[in-house]
C-alpha cells in the first residue's frame, strides 16, 4: 500500500448512454488501512451538465479543484458561456502535463453533455493522456474490479433509469471487492434537463 | 511516533541489486473461474499462454479433469502447475490402488493443500481451483492460494483476470447488492441452471479478453455433472444436451470414465 | 543475516531466500550456472504435411564474438526425433549426451519398444524442471520436433531452463519468438496439413533471412532438418541470398543531404 | 494572502511539485505508471510518397486503459508522426512540435518540411535526456520529396525506407523485412503496412484492435482511421439490465434545469391553451440549478 | 506519542489533546499546551513534527488575526479550515514541509452549528462529526463510531471524551497524562477541567 | 538323500548343483490356489480359484491391477503378492511420470526378475514365496509372462500356476493352437476348462469361487487422447457377471452321480482330465499359513 495513489483510496466510474450520462463514486477516505472519513464525495460540478470525478491523494483532489474552479471561472469571464465537456477535459490534460515531472497523484474521469446534449465521457492518466471512451471509463483503487463489472454490464443506448442501474450495480459489485474503496456511494445520473443525484446504500465496510 | 506514524512505511530493505541471478519463476498468464449449481460445477479456463508481450502458444489447456467428480483448474506459472498436477494424479491412482475407489472431492481437496504447503518455502507458483461434485452429487468448488490455504465456495475467479471476473460473477451468480422489488424479485444464488451458468462464464472471459492483454484465444469450459444414466429419466443438469452445445468426452486422469460426466465446450476468443 | 544451515540463534526462523531455499542448502552460489556463456540463437520450427521441419543456424557466439562458426544445434535422438538448442552450447551437449544414453539403453533392452517423440520430450522436460528447482538450471531453450512411426503423428513442442513447455504447429525460441513467430503463424496456422516440404522449406528460410538481417547474433549459415514417417534427416549448412540494395539511397541518420 | 497565480515557467513544464513528490519519495510513497502506448507503430517509403501505421491500444500495465486510441498525431497538413512510448509524452510533444511548425511556416512563408519537425523533435527529447519518454515514427512529404524519420526518446534519430518503433515493432519488423521492396505501388505497400500493424496486433501483447493508416503524397493526405477492425467485440450471450429499483438509494435530489415551461398543442383540432404554472410540475424535492 | 481528540455535539466543539512535551522518550514538559485560540469560535491542536507545529501553529493564528482585523469579521470555520490546508498543501512543495497534523474546531455563527476539520500534514481535508490524530485514532474512533450521537449535550460530549481517555489508559501501552480540554460554542472558547 | 544338509541357506548348492531353499519356494507356490492365463492375439486374460480360509472369512483376492494396461494373478505368499506388486505399481506410475509411456510388459518382469534373483544370492535373505502371471497390453501387442521366485520369468501362450496346476497344464497344452485366434469368449471358456481341470474329481466350478481378469486393445493408449475411452483397460471381473461365461460352459461329468448319459458323454469328450475324486467338501490337507 505504499504506492502514493492508494493512500487514500477510492474509486470513479462513468457510463455513457442514451443522450444521457452517470458518474458515479465511493465516498471513503482513508490513510492507508485506516478510515479517516465516509463523506467524500470525489465527483465535483463544473458546469449544469459537466462533472469531474478524481481519485488518488486526496490532498491533491482539493489542491486541483480549487485550479480548475479558478480556470472555470477565468474561462467563463473571458468566453461568457458554459464550457463544453470536451474543451474541459483538454483543460484538465494540459494542468496535469504542466506537472510532467513533478505530476498530482490522481486520476480524473469527466463526464458531460455538450451544448447540443451529446453525451460525453472521458479519462486521463495521472500526467494528462486523454481517453475519449465510448462506452465507459474507470478510475481509482477498483479499477480492475470496475473494468470487469463495466466490460459485463455495459449495454449501448441506456436510459437514465436503466443507466442508473447499470452504473450501480457495477460500482457496488467493485467496491465489494476492494479494501480501500466504500463506505457508501454517489450516482449521479445527467440527462438534458435535469440531473438525478442518489445515495446508494451499500455495506460500510 | 513508532513506524505507525501515518505515511511512513516498514524500511524498504535495499539489498544491492543482484543483476543476473537465475530467476525459478515466471508468469504465464491467463485466467481460470469455476461456478458450481446444484448439480453440475463449470470449471472455465482461457487457453493462452504468454511470457512478458509474447504469446507462447494459443492453446495450452489448463484445466485438468483428474476424475469423473473432479477437475482442476491451474494458473500461474505452467511449469510448477504441470509438476503438481502430475503429482496430484499419482496420489490418485495411488489411492485407487489401496482403495479400489476414487478419492472424493474433499479428499482431494485437502490432499493439494498439503502437496502445496510441503514446498511451502519453494513454493508452486499456482492459483488452484478445484472443481466437482461433493459425495452427496451436489456441486462443489475449492480454491486454493499457492501455498495451501483453501475454502469451500460457490463460485471463485483467479489468475491474471481476478480482479475483473470475480466481482462479475458475485454479481450475476451470487446476485449480491440486489434487492427485489414488487415487480421482479432477485433469484436465490445456487439455483441458476447449467445453460445459464454457461452464459454468464462466457460474458466473463469475453469481458476479461477485451480488458487484459493476457486474456484470450481460447476458452475451455468442463462440465462436471451426474451423467445422464440410460434408464429413468434424466433431471437438471443431467437433462442439459451438451453435445448440441459442442460438448465433446473430456479426457486425462483416472480412466474410470462414464459417459457425460465430464465434458468440456470449446470456444474461440479474441486473438490480439 | 545467518545464512549458516542449521544453526541459528534468533527465535525467527531462519530468513529464507529463493537461492538459499533448495534442498542442497549449498550456500556457495558459484556451484551453481547462474549464465550462459558460449550460446545460440534462435531455433525455429514448424509443423507440415508430411511431420515437421525446424531450422537453426551454425553460429556459438562467446557473448558479442562470433566464436565458432560451425556448431551442429540439431541432433537426430533415435530415427523418428530431431532436437534443436539455443542458449548455452555446453549445456546443449550435456543433454546430447543424456539423451544418447538413455536411447542406448532403450536400444539394448531389445524389446522392440523404442522412446517414440512425446516420450522423449516428456522425459527431457522433466529433467529440466527438476534442474531447475535444484537451482541449478541447464540454460537452453529447446525444440523437440519427431514423427511417431507407429501411427505417423508429428510432434513439436518446446522445454526451457524453468521447465516452461508447451506444444503449438509453429515454435520458435530466442529471438525467433519476437522476429519469426508471426512470419510463421501468418504461413503455417490453420493449414498445417497442406504445406508440402518444398514451401515449408520456403517459409523457414524465409525466417532465417530475417533473423540473420535483425538478429546481431545470427549467421547466415543454417541447417534444414526434417522429420517424416520414413524418418529424419539434416541438410547440411547452406545460405540464403540477402538484399542490402535500400542503403544506397541513403545518406546518414538526419538532415544530412550528401 | 499569497499571491493569486502560480507564476509561469519558460519551458512550460512547472516543477515546482518535483521537490514535493521527493519528499514523498522519501517516505516510501512514490512510484507511479503512467499510460503506456504499448504500441505497433510502422512507415514505409513507397512510389509515390509515405505510408504510416499504427494499433490503436492503450494500456495501463496489463490493463486496456482505451480500445481505440489515436496513435497518428498531426503535425501539419503534410507531416504527420507515430507516438509510441509513454501516452502523454507523445501526446505533447507532438502537439507542441506542431505548433511550432506552423509559427514556422507562418514566419517562413513555406510549407513546413519533415527534417525541420525532425530536428526539432530531436533537440526537444535530447534537452530532456529521455524523460520524456516518446518513441516516434515521423513521416511526410514535402519540397524535397519523400521523407521517413525515427525518433528515439533520447533524441537519437534515423533516416530509413522502412521503420517500426513500439513494443510491437520486431513483429511488424519481420513482415516489413520479407515484403519490403522499392517503388511499391500504393496497394502493394498499404497492404504491407496492415501486415506489419496485424502482426504486432496478433503477436505482441501490447498491441491489439484496429489498424490506423495514413497515406501521404505529394498533393494529398489520407488520414484512414480504422481502415481495418479485425478485433470487433464478441456478441454477448445475454443483456446485462437491473429491473428498475434493484439498487437502493437512500436519498435522491433532483436538480431540474427548467426555468421555464411553456406547453402549446398544435395542429388544426388544437384547443386553446390552457394557462400553466410557472414552475414545471416534476418530482418532489426539485430544486432549481444553483448557477452561482 | 501525540494525541488529540475533536469531538462534536449540539451547539459545541470539543478539542483535547495531551498535554506532554516529548523528545524521544523524555517528558521534557507535563503542562504543554498544544492548541492555538484562533479566533473567538475556533480553536486548533496541532501534533507532529516539534518545531514545526509551534512554527506553523503561530503562522496560522497571525495571519488569521490579520484577516479579522483588516476585514473586521473573523473568517468562518470552513473557510479557514480550506486556507490553512492549502498553506500546507503548498508548503509540501517546498524542500522541507511542515510535518503538522491538525484538528480545527469551531462554531459557526451564521448556521449555529458546530464545525469539526481534520486535516493531516499532507493537507488532506476531511469534514467529520469527530477525529482524532494519532495513536488516539486506532484506540477511540470506534468508541466515538459506537457512542457519538450528533445532538449530544455537552455533557454528553465531555463524557464520550472521558470514555475515549480511559480507553487509552486500559489499552495503550504509553500513558499519556492528562487532557487539556476546549470547548467553543456561541459564547466563545473556553477551557474546561475534565 | 543329502538332501537336508544343504537346504538351510538359500546360496548353497546341493553337490547335483540345485538350490533347495529355492525349489522350496516354488513348493509354496503350489501351496496356493489355482491361476490360468491365455493369451490371443487380441487379449490376455487370467483366471484363478479363490479359497476362503474358513466359513467366516470372504474370498481372497487372487487378481491386482498394476496399471490400465497390466495386471497380475498369483499364487502362494499373499504378502510377498503385496510387496512385489507394490513394487510394479511403483514402475508403471514412474514410466508414466518419466516417459508418459504406458510400462512395456518385459521391462517389469525383468525388474521382477533381477529382483527375485537378489534373494537366491545374498545370505541371509529367503526368496519370495509367491508366483506371478502377468498379463498386459503394450505397444508390441497383448502378452502373459510366468514370474517365478526362482528369478526366472518366461512369456508363454497360456500358463498355470498353484494347487494342481499340472492338470490344468495338460488341458492347454493339448488346446493351446486354438487359442492365438479365439475370440475373448472362446479364450475365457478354454481358461474355465482348464481351471476346472484342477479341481478334484467330484467338484465343479463354482461362481463365487471363480475371478476372471481381461485386458485386450487399446489398453495402453495415452490417457490424455480420446483413445483412451475405448481401450479394453485391465478389469478384474467376479460375481455375477461372470455367469454368463460360466453358464456357457459345458457340465463337468462326475462319474457314480445321477447325470445323464448324454450329459455326461458330451462332458467326456471335453474334460480330457482323470476324473479321480473322492468325496467331502472340505479341502484336505493344505497347510494353513501358505493359503493366500
Amino acid at each position: 500500500m505504499s504506492d502514493i495513489t492508494t493512500l487514500n483510496g477510492g474509486s470513479c466510474i462513468a457510463f455513457k448512454g442514451k443522450n444521457c450520462v452517470a458518474i458515479a463514486c465511493d465516498l471513503r477516505l482513508g490513510n492507508q488501512a485506516l478510515t479517516v472519513a465516509c463523506n467524500r464525495d470525489k465527483v465535483f460540478k463544473i458546469t449544469d451538465k459537466t462533472y469531474l470525478g478524481m481519485t488518488g491523494l486526496a490532498s491533491d483532489v482539493d489542491t486541483l479543484r480549487s485550479a480548475f474552479r479558478y480556470r472555470l471561472n477565468m474561462y467563463r469571464m473571458k468566453e461568457e458561456r458554459e464550457i463544453e465537456p470536451e474543451t474541459f477535459a483538454h483543460l484538465v490534460s494540459s494542468t496535469l502535463y504542466e506537472k510532467r515531472f513533478g505530476p498530482y497523484f490522481i486520476e480524473p474521469i469527466i463526464a458531460g453533455l455538450n451544448s447540443n446534449n451529446e453525451p460525453f465521457i472521458a479519462a486521463a492518466d495521472l500526467i494528462g493522456c486523454l481517453n475519449f471512451a465510448k462506452d465507459f471509463v474507470v478510475t481509482g483503487t477498483a479499477s480492475d474490479k470496475l473494468f470487469g463489472m463495466a466490460e459485463g454490464l455495459w449495454e449501448p443506448d441506456l436510459g437514465p433509469e436503466e443507466l442508473f442501474e447499470s452504473i450501480s450495480q457495477a460500482l457496488l459489485g467493485a467496491l465489494e471487492r476492494d479494501a480501500l474503496s466504500g463506505w457508501g456511494a454517489i450516482v449521479r445520473v445527467i440527462t438534458p434537463d435535469k440531473v438525478i443525484e442518489r445515495t446508494l446504500q451499500s455495506r460500510q465496510d | 511516533m513508532l513506524g505507525l506514524q501515518p505515511g511512513s512505511s516498514t524500511v524498504v530493505p535495499t539489498s544491492a541489486p543482484v543483476g543476473h541471478r537465475f530467476e525459478p519463476y515466471d508468469s504465464n498468464g491467463g485466467s481460470i473461474a469455476a461456478v458450481c449449481g446444484k448439480d453440475f460445477c463449470i470449471i472455465a479456463s482461457d487457453t493462452r499462454q504468454s511470457t512478458g508481450y509474447s504469446i507462447q502458444t494459443r492453446y495450452k489447456p489448463k484445466v485438468f479433469r483428474l476424475n469423473d467428480k473432479a477437475t482442476l483448474a491451474t494458473n500461474g506459472f505452467a511449469a510448477d502447475a504441470e509438476a503438481m498436477v502430475s503429482r496430484i494424479r499419482q496420489r490418485l491412482e495411488w489411492y485407487r490402488h489401496s482403495h479400489g475407489r476414487s478419492m472424493p472431492l474433499h479428499a482431494i481437496a485437502r490432499m493439494i493443500s498439503t502437496i502445496l504447503y510441503g514446498k511451502r518455502f519453494f513454493p508452486y507458483y499456482v492459483y488452484n481451483i478445484l472443481g466437482g461434485l461433493d459425495e452427496e452429487g451436489k456441486g462443489a468448488v475449492y480454491s486454493f492460494d499457492p501455498v495451501g490455504s483453501y475454502e469451500r465456495e460457490f463460485c471463485r475467479a483467479a489468475g491474471a483476470a481476478q480482479s475483473l471476473i470475480q466481482p462479475f460473477l458475485d454479481n450475476q451468480i451470487m446476485f449480491k447488492n440486489q434487492h427485489s422489488t414488487p415487480e421482479h424479485t432477485v433469484p436465490k444464488p445456487g439455483e441458476m441452471s447449467l445453460p445459464d451458468v454457461l452464459k454468464i462464464v462466457m460474458d466473463s472471459f469475453t469481458s476479461a479478453t477485451e480488458r487484459h492483454i493476457e486474456v484470450g484465444d481460447g476458452l475451455e469450459m468442463f462440465v462436471v455433472r451426474t451423467p445422464p444414466s440410460a434408464q429413468g429419466e434424466a433431471i437438471g443438469a443431467a437433462s442439459v444436451d451438451l453435445k448440441a452445445m459442442g460438448g465433446v468426452e473430456a479426457v486425462g486422469g483416472e480412466d474410470e470414465q462414464e459417459e457425460g460426466a465430464v465434458m468440456v465446450i470449446r470456444r474461440e476468443l479474441k486473438k490480439d | 543475516m545467518n545464512y549458516l544451515p542449521g544453526q541459528t540463534w534468533s527465535s525467527q526462523p531462519a530468513q529464507h531466500h529463493h537461492q538459499f531455499a533448495s534442498a542442497s542448502y549449498n550456500t556457495d552460489p558459484s556451484a551453481h550456472t547462474s549464465q550462459p556463456i558460449v550460446t545460440g540463437t534462435s531455433v525455429i520450427a514448424i509443423r507440415f504435411k508430411d511431420g515437421v521441419m525446424m531450422a537453426t543456424d551454425t553460429l556459438a557466439s562467446y557473448g558479442s564474438l562470433a566464436r565458432f562458426m560451425d556448431i551442429k544445434r540439431i541432433e537426430k535422438v533415435g530415427e523418428n526425433t530431431i532436437l534443436g538448442a539455443s542458449g548455452d552450447m555446453s549445456d546443449w551437449q550435456y543433454v546430447q549426451h543424456t539423451l544418447d544414453k538413455l536411447m542406448l539403453r532403450e536400444q539394448n533392452e531389445n524389446d522392440g519398444h523404442i522412446l517414440s517423440p512425446s516420450q522423449i520430450y516428456a522425459y527431457l522436460a522433466r529433467v529440466m524442471y527438476n534442474r531447475r528447482s535444484k537451482m541449478d538450471p541447464i540454460w537452453n531453450s529447446f525444440v523437440l520436433a519427431g514423427v511417431d512411426p507407429k501411427d505417423g503423428s508429428p510432434f513439436l513442442g518446446y522445454v526451457d531452463l524453468l521447465g516452461t513447455t508447451y506444444s503449438a504447429s509453429t515454435i520458435a525460441t530466442g529471438f525467433g519468438l519476437h522476429l519469426a513467430q508471426p512470419l510463421l503463424r501468418k504461413a503455417v496456422e490453420g493449414r498445417e496439413d497442406q504445406i508440402e516440404e518444398e514451401e515449408a522449406k520456403r517459409i523457414l528460410e524465409e525466417c532465417m533471412k530475417v533473423l540473420f538481417y535483425r538478429d546481431a547474433r545470427s549467421l547466415n549459415r543454417f541447417v534444414i532438418a526434417t522429420v517424416t514417417k520414413e524418418g529424419s534427416k539434416i541438410s547440411e549448412p547452406y545460405s540464403v541470398p540477402t538484399s542490402w540494395g535500400f542503403a544506397e539511397m541513403l545518406r546518414g541518420y538526419g538532415p544530412q543531404t550528401q | 494572502m499569497t499571491s493569486v497565480a502560480p507564476q509561469k515557467s519558460k519551458s512550460g513544464f512547472d516543477f515546482s511539485n518535483y521537490s514535493r513528490n521527493h519528499f514523498l519519495d522519501g517516505k516510501g510513497l512514490g512510484g507511479f505508471t503512467a499510460t503506456s502506448t504499448g504500441t505497433t507503430i510502422v512507415g514505409l517509403i513507397y512510389k509515390d510518397g509515405i505510408v504510416l501505421g499504427a494499433d490503436t491500444r492503450a494500456t495501463e500495465g496489463p490493463i486496456v486503459a482505451d480500445k481505440n486510441c489515436e496513435k497518428i498525431h498531426y503535425i501539419s497538413d503534410n507531416i504527420r508522426c507515430c507516438g509510441a512510448g509513454t501516452a502523454a509524452d507523445t501526446e505533447f510533444v507532438t502537439a507542441l512540435i506542431s505548433s511550432n511548425m506552423q509559427l514556422h511556416a507562418l514566419h517562413t512563408g513555406r510549407k513546413p518540411r519533415v527534417v525541420t519537425a525532425m530536428t526539432m523533435l530531436k533537440q526537444r527529447l535530447f534537452q530532456y535526456q529521455g524523460h520524456i519518454g516518446a518513441a516516434l515514427v515521423l513521416g511526410g512529404y514535402d519540397a524535397t520529396g519523400p521523407q521517413l524519420f525515427t525518433v528515439a526518446p533520447h533524441g537519437s534519430t534515423d533516416k530509413l525506407p522502412y521503420v517500426t518503433m513500439g513494443s510491437g515493432s520486431l513483429a511488424a519488423m519481420a513482415v516489413f523485412e520479407s515484403g519490403w521492396h522499392k517503388d511499391m505501388e500504393q496497394k502493394e505497400a498499404v497492404d504491407l503496412v496492415v501486415a506489419a500493424i496485424s502482426s504486432g496486433i496478433f503477436n505482441d501483447l501490447g498491441s491489439g484492435s484496429n489498424v490506423d493508416v495514413c497515406i501521404i503524397k505529394k498533393d494529398s493526405t489520407e488520414m484512414l482511421r480504422n481502415y481495418v477492425m479485425p478485433n470487433e467485440r464478441a456478441k454477448k450471450e445475454q443483456k446485462y439490465g437491473f429491473a428498475k429499483g434493484t439498487t437502493r438509494f437512500t436519498k435522491e435530489h433532483i436538480y431540474s434545469m427548467i426555468q421555464k415551461e411553456d406547453v402549446f398543442e398544435v395542429g388544426s383540432t388544437a384547443p386553446t391553451p390552457a394557462p400553466l404554472p410557472a414552475a414545471a410540475a416534476g418530482a418532489g424535492g426539485e430544486e432549481t440549478m444553483d448557477t452561482s | 506519542m501525540e494525541c488529540s481528540f475533536g469531538i462534536t455535539g449540539k451547539g459545541y466543539t470539543i478539542i483535547a489533546s495531551d498535554s506532554n512535551a516529548a523528545r524521544s522518550i523524555v517528558k521534557m514538559k507535563t503542562d504543554e499546551d498544544k492548541q492555538k485560540v484562533l479566533s473567538d469560535h475556533l480553536v486548533m491542536t496541532y501534533s507532529g513534527e516539534s518545531g514545526d507545529t509551534l512554527q506553523f501553529s503561530e503562522y496560522i493564528e497571525r495571519n488569521l488575526r490579520l484577516y479579522g482585523i483588516r476585514n473586521h469579521v473573523e473568517l468562518r470555520p470552513r473557510a479557514a479550515a480550506s486556507w490553512i490546508r492549502a498553506q500546507i498543501a503548498d508548503s509540501l512543495r517546498t524542500r522541507n514541509a511542515y510535518q503538522v497534523n491538525l484538528l480545527l474546531g469551531g462554531f459557526d455563527l451564521p448556521t449555529s452549528e458546530p464545525a469539526l476539520y481534520w486535516v493531516d500534514y499532507l493537507g488532506t481535508l476531511a469534514t467529520v462529526p469527530f477525529a482524532a490524530h494519532g495513536y488516539g485514532a486506532f484506540f477511540a474512533l470506534s468508541t466515538l463510531d459506537r457512542y457519538h450521537r450528533p445532538d449530544m449535550s455537552l455533557e454528553e460530549g465531555l463524557d464520550l471524551l472521558r470514555r475515549c481517555i480511559n480507553e487509552l489508559k486500559t489499552r495503550f501501552i504509553v500513558d499519556l497524562g492528562t487532557f487539556k480540554v476546549r470547548v467553543v460554542d456561541r459564547e466563545g472558547v473556553r477551557e474546561v477541567k475534565l | 538323500m543329502f538332501r537336508n544338509t544343504y537346504d538351510s541357506d538359500n546360496t548353497v548348492f546341493s553337490p547335483q548343483g540345485r538350490l533347495h531353499q529355492v525349489e522350496y519356494a516354488l513348493e509354496a507356490v503350489k501351496q496356493g490356489s489355482a491361476v490360468v492365463g491365455l493369451r490371443s492375439k487380441t487379449h490376455a486374460i487370467l483366471v484363478a480359484l479363490k479359497r476362503a480360509p474358513s466359513e467366516l472369512a470372504s474370498y481372497q483376492k487372487k487378481m491386482l491391477r498394476i496399471d490400465n494396461h497390466m495386471g497380475i494373478g498369483f499364487a502362494g505368499l499373499t504378502s510377498d503378492a503385496r510387496v512385489l506388486s507394490n513394487y510394479m505399481r511403483q514402475l508403471a506410475l514412474s514410466s508414466r511420470l518419466l516417459y508418459s509411456r504406458p510400462l512395456p510388459i518385459s521391462r517389469v518382469v525383468n525388474a521382477l526378475a533381477d529382483r527375485a534373483q537378489l534373494n537366491t544370492m545374498q545370505y541371509g535373505k529367503r526368496p519370495y514365496g509367491v508366483g506371478f502371471l502377468i498379463i498386459g497390453v503394450d505397444s508390441t501387442g497383448p502378452h502373459l509372462y510366468e514370474f517365478s521366485p526362482t528369478g526366472n520369468c518366461f512369456e508363454y501362450h497360456a500358463m498355470s500356476l498353484g494347487a494342481r496346476s499340472q492338470s490344468a497344464k495338460t488341458y492347454l497344452e493339448r488346446n493351446y493352437e486354438k487359442f492365438q485366434d479365439a475370440d475373448l469368449d472362446k479364450l475365457i471358456l478354454h481358461g474355465l476348462y482348464a481351471l476346472r481341470d484342477t479341481l478334484q474329481q467330484n467338484k465343479d466350478l463354482e461362481l463365487d469361487q471363480v475371478s476372471l481378469s481381461i485386458v485386450g486393445p487399446g489398453a495402453d493408449a495415452d490417457s490424455n487422447t480420446p483413445a483412451a475411452r475405448t481401450g479394453e483397460k485391465f478389469k478384474i471381473i467376479d460375481g455375477e457377471a461372470l455367469r454368463r461365461w460360466m453358464d456357457m460352459m459345458e457340465p463337468k461329468q462326475i462319474p457314480g452321480s445321477t447325470t445323464t448319459a448324454a450329459a455326461s458323454s458330451a462332458a467326456g469328450a471335453n474334460s480330457g482330465a482323470d476324473q479321480g475324486g473322492e468325496g467331502g467338501a472340505s479341502t484336505s490337507g493344505e497347510v494353513q499359513p501358505m493359503e493366500e
